[in-house]
């Protein structure tokens, strides 16, 4: 994934200008940056779901991406992804498995997040932090190449974010991980770093 | 992706000349049936004009209404002159600065 | 893309199953109207085409109550952005499309009878009739989906819907009227004229609200 | 000067020329009197009614066409096309009433000419209030545009299907069975006059508009780059 020259601006107020990076598979970077200062435009842009004023973003997997497929390849959430208050978290996960997903994967999933005793219970009755939970589980669901998550551990407690930790560490080989976070513990996750807003 | 698009303009282009014809067909099958409403028959403009007295004065009254016409124009007239003058001078001081 | 309809689809019914109030409303409204008018007229049946006016009018009203919903509900609690990276647009519209016609065809399936047993309205073309009613509440629903889009991109503000679907459901409307009426009115043979207009015209505008739907829904 | 302008700015000069004619000049028609006049005045301003709206639907869709974004402002550019064109059909509808009056007796009924102007006007209000209720969102040039064109492409099938299917108290340009408009010579002269008169003043009302928005956009921008 390449970004050259990437520039946003939102009505007349730029966010941010002259961002150029590159990430290969298997590598991590880490969007930083204070509050305000476009980490989640960025990433927004990064996904396909804005475009950018000016500069260019391209994905490569084996050939270039068209923009309208990017969302097939990547896995995106953040503090905007919202779940559907009425569903289940199993409701949830039949939704947005793009294949077929077997029982099997997505009891392994709700287990490895501790959320298997809720799975038949409706988003509406959970916590911000079991939705954190669901939400980061919606994204790697698919097992897709890219990963773009927006403060992940926001909301989780010590053990939450634990086990996303060693989650994202275990998947690492032959994945994009671009993460955006003001946590250093999680900054030690990545192998580079931008810093915005300076 | 595309192969869906491609055909749904398609049938869209084709769909254009089926609506004409079936509205056209139902203008036929009402024209034929005769029930057309024909209140405008004997009220239809013919705008010709009147030959004879083509000399004649014309009242006072298209006068007035000239007038008053002519007066709505100068007022429309002399706004958007203001405008545009006013437009040209900031077009021109902000190449200035530039 | 079908495989993504139907996931979309079922979720959709799913949850609005659950909360129903949207279709609650938009019946709850049809029933009131049709009682008021039936009282109001205390039993002496109108002329057929006043009666295919007010029929309509029913529809159409009822029909601005509920058609917005589906996509109003997804951006007033924040789900559009989860719905927009599991799916693709297309897909959105056309399950949404699917939504509103299953809506729609409860709606109709509710209205009209409630229409013809409380109005006193005598059917002389019973399958023209029925024809006229489905295709016209298939045109409304065409039209008003992607408008209902665009008004859920702008906060869903209560009349808006109302207002920008009017003047392009305007034609559609006066020729279901039309068509309408001439069922209630005459025995004779029925032309399927007006109903193959609107059939075809319902077919050209989903095609192209289908074309244009990125625009609206995505954000640039 | 460049030569755009001094057509535009010609207005100044062809506006009251056709107005002088139209009073003076043509003669009057043989049943509506001195009253006839009243068509160089109403039959442009139903020109430039459509003209506007053909043109902020085009201008829709070479925006959303445009994905290189080659072309800035052609949204705004259709929102000031349209609005003027709201204008000119108010005064169309308001002319179009004055002159049913006089020839027909009622200054409405429902006319299919005149549904058809009412349906652009309702259309025109409605983008307008979707264009505010946008307000603020990035989205607005996009939604506005889409719905014109939503509008522009459907409304042909209806002004042109519906005045076939009821009968029309206009004098129809389309089919003419025996109800053409015989126009004298001077007469047409005149009308012609009148309509570039009018397609001229709509077009310098649009170019002022969008040199506004322009001026407004740059000095927005280098306020923000100063700060």
């Amino acid at each position: 994934m390449e970004a050259i020259n990437l520039a946003r601006k939102f009505g007349r107020t730029s966010i941010f200008r002259d961002i150029n990076f590159s990430v290969a598979a298997g590598e991590s970077l880490c969007v930083t940056g204070p509050n305000g200062s476009g980490k989640s435009t960025l990433l927004r842009i990064l996904a396909g779901l804005l475009s950018p004023t000016t500069g260019k973003v391209t994905h490569t997997l084996d050939r270039t991406i068209p923009k309208d497929a990017w969302l097939d390849h990547t896995g995106y959430t953040g503090p905007l992804v919202n779940p559907y208050d009425e569903l289940t978290a199993l409701e949830h996960i039949r939704f947005a498995g793009r294949r077929a997903m077997e029982r099997a994967t997505a009891d392994s999933f709700l287990t490895r997040f501790d959320l298997a005793r809720h799975r038949d219970k409706k988003v509406r009755y959970y916590s911000s932090g079991m939705k954190q939970r669901l939400k980061i589980i919606l994204a790697f669901l698919n097992d897709p190449p890219v990963l773009i998550l927006d403060e992940p551990s926001t909301n989780l407690d010590a053990r939450g974010k634990d086990i996303l930790h060693t989650y994202i560490d275990s998947i690492r080989s032959g994945k994009i991980i671009i993460i955006a976070t003001n946590d250093p513990a999680e900054e030690r996750l990545c192998g580079g770093g931008i810093q915005l807003g300076q | 992706m595309r192969i869906i698009k491609t055909i749904i303009v398609a049938m869209s282009i084709c769909l254009i000349p089926m609506m004409m014809s079936t509205g056209l067909h139902f203008f036929m099958a009402r024209a034929q049936t005769g029930a057309v409403v024909s209140s405008g028959e004997n009220l239809k403009i013919t705008v010709t004009p009147v030959r004879k007295d083509e000399g004649a004065v014309p009242s006072a009254v298209l006068y007035r209404v000239l007038g008053v016409v002519l007066i709505i124009w100068a007022g429309l007239a002399a706004y958007l002159f203001i405008i545009d003058r006013r437009v040209a001078r900031i077009e021109k001081e902000i190449h200035l600065t530039e | 893309m079908v495989s993504e309809i139907i996931r979309n689809l079922a979720k959709d019914l799913r949850v609005e199953f659950r909360s129903r109030f949207a279709i609650n409303i938009s019946l709850a409204f049809a029933v009131i109207a049709t009682l008021a008018l039936s009282l109001a007229t205390g039993g002496i049946p109108f002329p057929p085409r006043v009666q295919s006016v007010l029929l309509w009018l029913i529809i159409f009203f009822s029909a601005m109550n509920g058609l917005s919903h589906i996509f109003v509900r997804e951006d007033d609690r924040g789900t559009s952005l989860f719905l927009l990276v599991s799916t693709t647009s297309d897909a959105i519209y056309l399950s949404k499309l699917i939504y509103n016609l299953i809506f729609m065809s409860v709606l109709l399936a509710v209205i009209t009878p409630l229409f013809v047993f409380f109005l006193q309205v005598n059917i002389l073309g019973i399958p023209p009739f029925i024809i006229s009613v489905l295709t016209g509440g298939l045109s409304i629903t065409a039209v008003t989906t992607i408008l209902a889009a665009m008004v859920a991109k702008s906060g869903g503000k209560g009349p808006l819907f109302t207002i920008i679907s009017f003047p392009l459901l305007l034609p559609v409307l006066w020729l279901s009227i039309f068509s309408t009426a001439a069922t209630l009115e005459s025995t004779g043979p029925h032309g399927y004229g007006t109903q193959l207009f609107l059939l075809a015209f319902s077919g050209f505008i989903t095609a192209l609200s289908f074309l244009l739907f990125r625009f609206v829904w995505l954000d640039e | 000067m460049k030569l755009k302008h001094i057509i535009l700015r010609s207005v100044y000069i062809i506006m009251p020329a056709a107005i002088v004619m139209a009073f003076l000049w043509a003669p009057p028609a043989e049943i509506l009197g001195e009253a006839s006049r009243i068509m160089y005045f109403h039959v442009p301003l139903a020109w430039v009614s459509v003209l506007a709206f053909v043109v902020s639907g085009v201008l829709s869709i070479t925006h959303l066409a445009d994905r290189n974004r080659r072309f800035t402002g052609l949204d705004e550019w259709a929102y000031h096309s349209a609005s003027t064109g709201m204008v000119f059909t108010i005064l169309t509808v308001i002319t179009g009433s004055i002159w049913a009056k006089i020839s027909w007796g009622v200054y409405w009924n429902w006319d299919p000419r005149e549904t058809s102007i009412v349906i652009i006007l309702l259309i025109y209000i409605a983008y307008l209030s979707l264009r505010s209720a946008l307000a603020h969102t990035e989205n607005r040039g996009r939604i506005g545009s889409a719905y014109l064109i939503l509008a522009m492409i459907t409304l042909p099938f209806f002004i042109f299907l519906v005045p076939r299917i009821y009968d029309s108290l206009h004098p129809d340009p389309i089919i003419n069975f025996d109800r053409t408009i015989y126009l004298d010579g001077r007469m047409r002269v005149t009308l012609g006059v009148a309509i570039l008169a009018f397609t001229l003043l709509y077009s310098y009302i649009v170019n002022i508009l969008n040199r506004i928005a322009i001026l407004n956009n740059t000095v927005e921008d280098t306020f923000h780059e100063d700060h």
